[in-house]
């Protein structure tokens, strides 16, 4: 098994970790979670292309990693205040009970 | 102390599928799955911390030291705090009563197998045609934080501009929709 | 001669390593400078909290540890075996694992922000062409292990202590990071080592230190600020303010893991004195060319030193804030500041060599400090203090 | 012919001249200066009246010098050229690249030509008065600032218009000008007539706009480049106009009629031509310097001014002396709104609806003058028309502001005595469009415009159109300056006249009104030799053309009967506002017509809006009875197959049917649990969709 393969399947793995994490949890918080670490897949393999890649002198994966870094955070932020914000509204953070638009 | 030819930023080639890999991607899963499986919602954050570590380590193993050190930067200084902040304000940490996974749980833990499943699939499926199959480990690339700062400023720049744009963006927004509650009730 | 006494310390560990087989060198070089960081900090550690006691026993008309050896010299000793030999209490309501976990992690990731500063010359553990981030990194996530701390406790006062603690470190990491954003700029490098060595010159036998200059003086004294927020020393120790919350998120802290705690704020002190001194202070350069010959370990210790004294001698002289002025000092002054600051750094660049970029910049700062002081002072107007005695 | 001239640019020649003068380079300050303008005063507060309007002011004058600049800077090169012998009709172009889309780039330009300097000049010019103007005569509105953010973001659009030489740039601009008129229409939107009237005028341009757009979406699919001048490879440039010609558009039109056509319609919108002029009239709403910028001076001369540049285009393929379909289209339409617009106006009583409909039979003659005469006389009706139309709209806003806010003819009168000044001006204004020979710039243009269409090649029956509409002009103007000024005084309260910071604008137009037509004497054909690049001098033998004293002796007297009549019916008799006016007391009937509008408004009640209800209300039957049956139906069919059910289980009370039934409600839920507001369950259903699509996408792609 060459490293690229291996880090794109730890990358399949975590991002499937993420996933199920989002789809089960009832708790958003939880679901962000699970978004961030499937964001973070996502970046484990930008990088990893980008280093074994043809033209890691490019740059182009780096860079691709470090913004989705950077809006990975206006993501948390915008999330985790849209929790609150409901959290406040409906008092739970539970999805299931989150199925309506009307509060 | 450490001599000058000791550096991260120059490490020696390792083989392919180092020791130092097993053991990170270990780390890194088991804190992912420590992430969505505890009861305990403040210990699920802390798990995403460990989580974040270790793909930052993975970076590092993979030569991406900025990228690395701005995870760590970005996500367990700010998103796993934010993360904590959001569980301790909606009273998150205290287990509810009907259980913590939703009521299908099943259904997505079976999507994500099969997710699993498929992108395992497909990276086996490409093995032999991915860069680096030749069995020949590429050289590490020097790649300098002057150059990154370089790209930044030259040919990501619009990249650059719009994501100090979208951050601006998202402070705002973030700072209205956590305010707003706060106003009606004044 | 000079020369080996400057290096005394690279050489001494490459003659130690040397006994080893080569493959393990690079290794055991390490392995040995971090056993030499481990070891010689709790040192200074131990002395530096002498140093606190006595000193603010002196400020307050106290004569301070005076019992424990000739003048309490070994007071910290005795300190160090009653934390090691006292009980160490968990609440039954603590989260075990995690109470456990906040002091070591604090002090881990303490005792790895020391990996990047250069000591010396050729003294730094970690060359990293990215070391000043990897200290912010590292010093991120410190946070965390406070959070835990007061998380884990189960205790309102080491949770109030603990949101406290952290809202404030992030809150003061902006700036402490925009100030040192001006340095990298005009140092062009984000490896401290890079940045000492842009130091490291002098005309007419004065360094070119970065707090000679305008922005690097106002950025020195917002670092400062900045710092000792980050290390919640007084007057910003609102976290463990003992007249509010006990002792903050350590309040259900006790021996052992009490003194790690306390080791590990202390370090962290140390190292953001030390990140001062590269940043501003030219590291482990020499005040004047002449003084030269003096080792340079010795001049970023002593540099470090001062600082810390400064820290005490804050301690001892200025009131607490109350949260909210902590909060809006950080966010509607220093904030502003750092940038205005980072714009004046870029000034400096691009006007060039010449007396034109001094005049220009300390023009503005002189011109936007003084307005913005005058405006303070129009906005809250000072009486003369008044005194209260009690009949 | 005109225009089509050889593109040599200064550049091209060995002249001692930079290749591109400064103005050239920063002509595109001229339109922004008052945009910027318009937005810092959009950013100001209620009380800061002064600044806002210094600012607006300030930047207008600037592009006011910067346009005189431009023009010196034309009439420099122009002398040079004419000494050097070249064609003088060179032109500077400056073009920048918008954007790219594959190989066709999208380019954005400006030129500054004979045409574009006339008409930068006089709309700054114009607009720098009326500016001044409106600071008196707005002094009492709380709007102040919001009014003047408007005026100026409208002259920076109209300037933009100006120099445009691009037709994309030139239809921003365009609509960018027709938003501003839109909000200033509606300036006092408390008023609901005001928003109407708003609404009324952004619609009925918008109509003509759409057409435009299709024009220049034709255009730029046949030519590849909306650039007016590309050194040669532009839209109307030979090259491109002959590719047009060949092509045919069916109707026996050729592309490039038919595109002319298409602009023409926008050209109508936006400068009130017959079907679409419903809106002019009703703008009156606005506040009197709004009419006199946008609705006499500027903006209605844009659809005129898009003629003019787009010239090239609407006579292509036209041999020597005749003309083309497209031409000839824009001289009927011209000719017709100058008579019908001219009648409206005898029969209306508000005095700035006059001023309206007068306005769009002018627009006619401008459009009959372009269609016959070509840019020249087109062009020079609009300028001095601009001068003198503004000139008597501000003596409008004048008396208005004297009167106390009455808008009625008939409640005024006398005010020769009250405001003199008002009075002498208006006078100079209503006999420059009354073309009152030999003094005023009206004679002169409208002249031009009646010698064109005598020698037009086509018809003459427009001729006799346009005799007849100079008739009524003279007449309705009478009737209107005899019952404000003249007669007994029949408003309530005193009038007063107005200060002088209304005045002074009035009197520097009257005399504009006045000198303006010297420079378009047959005697003296300046403005044509100017925008037409011929030598210019001084020679009587102007007159001597043959037939062309006699015109002038046609239309004096023509010009002469119209005032005669209008006085001996309304002259220094003061009718009570009630009793019937002298000309319906002779036809009524006629009179009802004209009073009314003739009915355009009400026809496109009928038609047009009434279609439009009648849509609408279709569509809203569609959505509720046959959608929302069908909805309803299946609803009922699973109710019914429910209800079924619920039979076999009663009445069947077996294993094997219960479990059927349940599956179905199952099914039922499963369906339903699609379509359940829970995040997690769209989640899942894409993770679910991503799983499928990747499986069959890698089983696809295996070897």
């Amino acid at each position: 098994m060459t490293p690229l393969t291996g880090y794109l399947l730890v990358a399949a793995l975590l991002f499937s970790i993420g996933l199920g994490g989002a789809l089960t949890r009832r708790n958003a918080i939880l679901v962000l979670i699970g978004i961030e670490l499937m964001l973070n897949a996502a970046n484990l393999n930008l990088i990893a292309f980008w280093r074994y890649g043809p033209h890691p002198e490019a740059l182009t994966g780096m860079m691709f990693a470090i913004f989705s870094i950077a809006v990975a955070a206006a993501e948390a932020a915008v999330g985790l205040g849209l929790v609150i914000q409901i959290h406040r509204h409906a008092h739970t953070t539970d999805l299931d009970q989150m199925n309506r638009m009307r509060g | 102390m450490g001599h000058p030819a000791f550096s991260v930023s120059h490490r020696e080639q390792v083989a392919p599928m180092s020791f130092v890999f097993y053991v990170l991607a270990a780390v890194t899963l088991a804190g992912a799955l420590a992430a969505v499986l505890l009861k305990n919602t403040v210990h699920c954050a802390l798990a995403l911390t460990v989580a974040f570590a270790g793909l930052a380590l993975l970076y590092l193993e993979l030569d991406a030291q900025f990228a690395g050190f701005a995870q760590i930067l970005v996500y367990i200084g700010a998103v796993a705090i934010l993360i904590v902040f959001a569980i301790l304000l909606t009273k998150g940490s205290e287990t509810p009563k009907d259980g913590v996974y939703s009521k299908n749980w099943l259904a997505g833990l079976a999507i994500a197998a099969g997710v699993f499943a498929v992108l395992g699939w497909a990276v086996l499926e490409s093995a032999r045609v991915l860069p680096g199959s030749g069995g020949t480990p590429t050289a590490a690339p020097a790649v300098t934080v002057l150059q990154i700062g370089n790209a930044l400023m030259g040919r990501y720049v619009l990249p650059l501009e719009i994501v100090a744009l979208l951050l601006t963006a998202a402070l705002i927004g973030a700072v209205i929709v956590a305010m707003h509650e706060k106003e009606e009730t004044r | 001669m000079t020369e080996a006494l400057d290096q005394v310390f690279v050489l001494l560990s490459r003659w130690l390593v040397s006994f080893l087989p080569a493959g393990w060198r690079p290794a055991a070089g390490v392995a040995l400078s971090v056993a030499a960081i481990v070891c010689l900090f709790p040192a200074l550690f131990a002395l530096t909290v002498l140093l606190e006691r006595k000193g603010l026993g002196r400020m307050q008309n106290r004569i301070g540890p005076n019992r424990v050896g000739p003048l309490g010299i070994l007071q910290p000793i005795a300190d160090g075996i009653k934390s090691l030999t006292k009980e160490d209490i968990v609440p039954t309501s603590a989260d075990g694992v995690v109470h456990f976990l906040a002091p070591v992690v604090l002090a881990t990731a303490v005792f790895m922000g020391f990996a990047v500063l250069p000591m010396g010359r050729n003294m730094t553990l970690a060359k990293m062409d990215a070391g000043l981030l990897f200290y912010f990194a590292i010093g991120a996530s410190t946070e965390l292990s406070v959070f835990m701390a007061g998380w884990s406790s189960r205790n309102k006062y080491s949770l109030l202590g603990a949101m406290r603690a952290v809202a404030q470190m992030i809150s003061y990491e902006v700036p402490l990071l925009m100030s040192s954003v001006a340095v990298v700029m005009i140092a062009g490098s984000l490896s401290l080592d890079r940045i000492v060595e842009a130091q490291n010159h002098y005309t007419w036998g004065l360094p070119h230190w970065y707090i000679f200059t305008p922005w690097g003086f106002a950025g020195f004294v917002l670092f400062a600020i900045a710092a000792t927020a980050e290390t919640n020393r007084s007057p910003f120790d609102l976290p463990e303010g003992e007249s509010e919350l006990v002792a903050g998120y350590f309040t259900e802290y006790s021996g052992f893991k009490f003194a790690l705690f306390f080791l590990g704020e202390y370090l962290a002190m140390f190292s953001i004195s030390g990140l001062g001194a590269t940043l501003f202070l030219g590291g482990w350069s020499a005040p004047f060319s002449f003084l030269g010959w003096v080792p340079s370990w010795i001049w970023f210790f002593g540099k470090l030193l001062v600082s810390m004294c400064v820290f005490i001698w804050m301690r001892g002289t200025l009131p607490r804030l109350r949260q909210d002025q902590l909060m809006n000092f950080a966010w509607k002054f220093v904030l502003p500041l750092t940038m205005l600051n980072l714009m004046v750094a870029a000034l400096w660049h691009f006007l060039g060599d010449g007396w034109a970029r001094w005049a220009v910049c300390s023009a503005i700062l002189a011109v936007s400090y003084v307005g913005m002081a005058w405006v303070g002072m129009r906005r809250m107007h000072f009486g003369a203090r008044s005194y209260r005695y009690a009949e | 012919m005109l225009m089509q001239s050889d593109l040599l640019t200064l550049s091209s020649l060995n002249v001692p001249m930079p290749p591109q003068a400064w103005i050239v380079r920063w002509l595109w300050l001229i339109p922004v200066l008052p945009i910027i303008a318009s937005g810092i005063i959009s950013l100001l507060k209620q009380p800061q009246r002064k600044l806002s309007a210094g600012l607006a002011i300030g930047s207008l004058s600037f592009s006011f010098l910067l346009s005189f600049s431009a023009f010196a800077h034309r009439m420099g090169e122009r002398a040079l050229l004419l000494d050097f012998g070249f064609n003088p009709m060179a032109r500077d172009v400056v073009n920048i690249t918008w954007f790219q889309v594959g190989a066709t780039s999208v380019d954005l330009g400006w030129v500054l030509d004979p045409l574009t300097a006339v008409m930068l000049v006089m709309v700054s010019f114009v607009g720098l008065l009326i500016f001044i103007y409106s600071v008196g005569y707005m002094e009492h509105d709380e709007n102040f600032t919001r009014f003047f953010c408007f005026m100026s973001l409208f002259a920076g659009a109209m300037l933009g218009v100006a120099i445009a030489n691009s037709l994309l740039l030139l239809f921003m601009c365009w609509e960018l000008v027709g938003l501003t008129s839109y909000l200033l229409i509606g300036f006092w939107y408390q008023r609901p007539s005001a928003a109407a009237a708003a609404k009324k005028a952004f619609l009925t341009t918008r109509v003509g706009d759409v057409l435009f757009l299709l024009g220049m979406v034709w255009l730029f699919a046949q030519t590849g480049t909306l650039l007016f001048y590309k050194g040669g490879a532009g839209a109307i440039e030979p090259a491109a106009l002959t590719a047009l010609l060949a092509q045919h558009a069916g109707l026996g039109l050729s592309a490039a009629g038919a595109i002319g056509l298409l602009i023409f319609a926008g050209a109508a919108g936006k400068s009130g031509q017959f079907p679409l002029h419903v809106w002019l009239p009703d703008a009156m709403e606005g506040p009197t310097p709004v009419s006199a910028l946008i609705h006499a001076a500027t903006m209605v001369a844009a659809g005129v001014y898009l003629i003019a540049r787009v010239y090239p285009l609407m006579a292509a393929g036209a041999h020597a002396g005749g003309s083309t379909a497209a031409l000839t289209v824009v001289t009927w339409v011209g000719a017709f709104t100058a008579v019908f617009a001219a009648l409206i106006a005898v029969a209306q009583n508000d005095i700035k609806r006059i001023l309206a409909y007068s306005t769009i039979s002018q627009l006619g003659y401008m459009m009959a003058g372009l269609g016959m005469g070509g840019v020249a006389v087109g062009m020079f009706h609009l300028i001095t028309h601009a001068f003198f139309k503004a000139l008597l709209f501000l003596g409008a806003g004048s008396v208005i502001h004297g009167c106390h806010e009455e808008q009625d003819v008939r409640r005024m009168g006398g005010l020769r005595t009250d405001m003199p000044l008002t009075f002498v001006t208006y006078a100079i204004g209503m006999l420059a469009l009354c073309g009152f020979p030999l003094l005023f710039s009206g004679f002169w243009s409208k002249d031009g415009i009646l010698e064109a269409a005598e020698h037009w090649s086509v018809a003459k029956t427009p001729f006799y159109m346009l005799v007849f509409g100079a008739l009524l002009t003279a007449f309705y103007m009478t009737r209107q300056v005899a019952y404000v000024f003249f007669g007994a005084r029949r408003g309530s309260e005193p009038a007063h006249e107005s200060p002088r910071v209304m005045t002074a604008p009035l009197a520097i137009l009257a005399f504009f009104a006045m000198a303006l037509g010297l420079i378009g004497m047959p005697a003296w054909p300046w403005f044509r030799a100017f925008l037409e690049g011929r030598a210019m001098g001084f020679d009587w033998h102007g007159f001597a053309e043959p037939g062309l004293l006699a015109l002038m002796g046609t239309s004096t007297l023509v010009v002469f009967l119209g005032l005669g009549l209008g006085w001996w019916l309304y002259g220094d008799k003061s009718p009570a506002p009630q009793e019937p006016d002298a000309l319906e007391r002779l036809a009524p009937m006629p009179w009802g017509w004209l009073r009314d509008r003739l009915y355009v408004d009400e026809l496109y009640g009928v038609t047009a809006i009434a279609f439009y209800g009648w849509w609408a209300r279709v569509a809203d039957w569609l959505d509720r009875r046959v959608w929302g049956g069908a909805v309803a139906g299946v609803a009922g069919a699973f109710h019914g197959w429910a209800r079924f059910n619920r039979f076999l289980d009663t009445n069947w009370v077996d294993g094997g049917f219960d479990k059927g039934c349940e599956e179905l409600a199952s099914g039922g839920g499963l369906l339903s649990r699609v379509q359940n507001g829970r995040v997690q369950t769209y989640l899942r259903i894409l993770a679910a969709a991503v799983v499928g699509l990747v499986a069959i996408l890698i089983w696809s792609s295996r070897p």
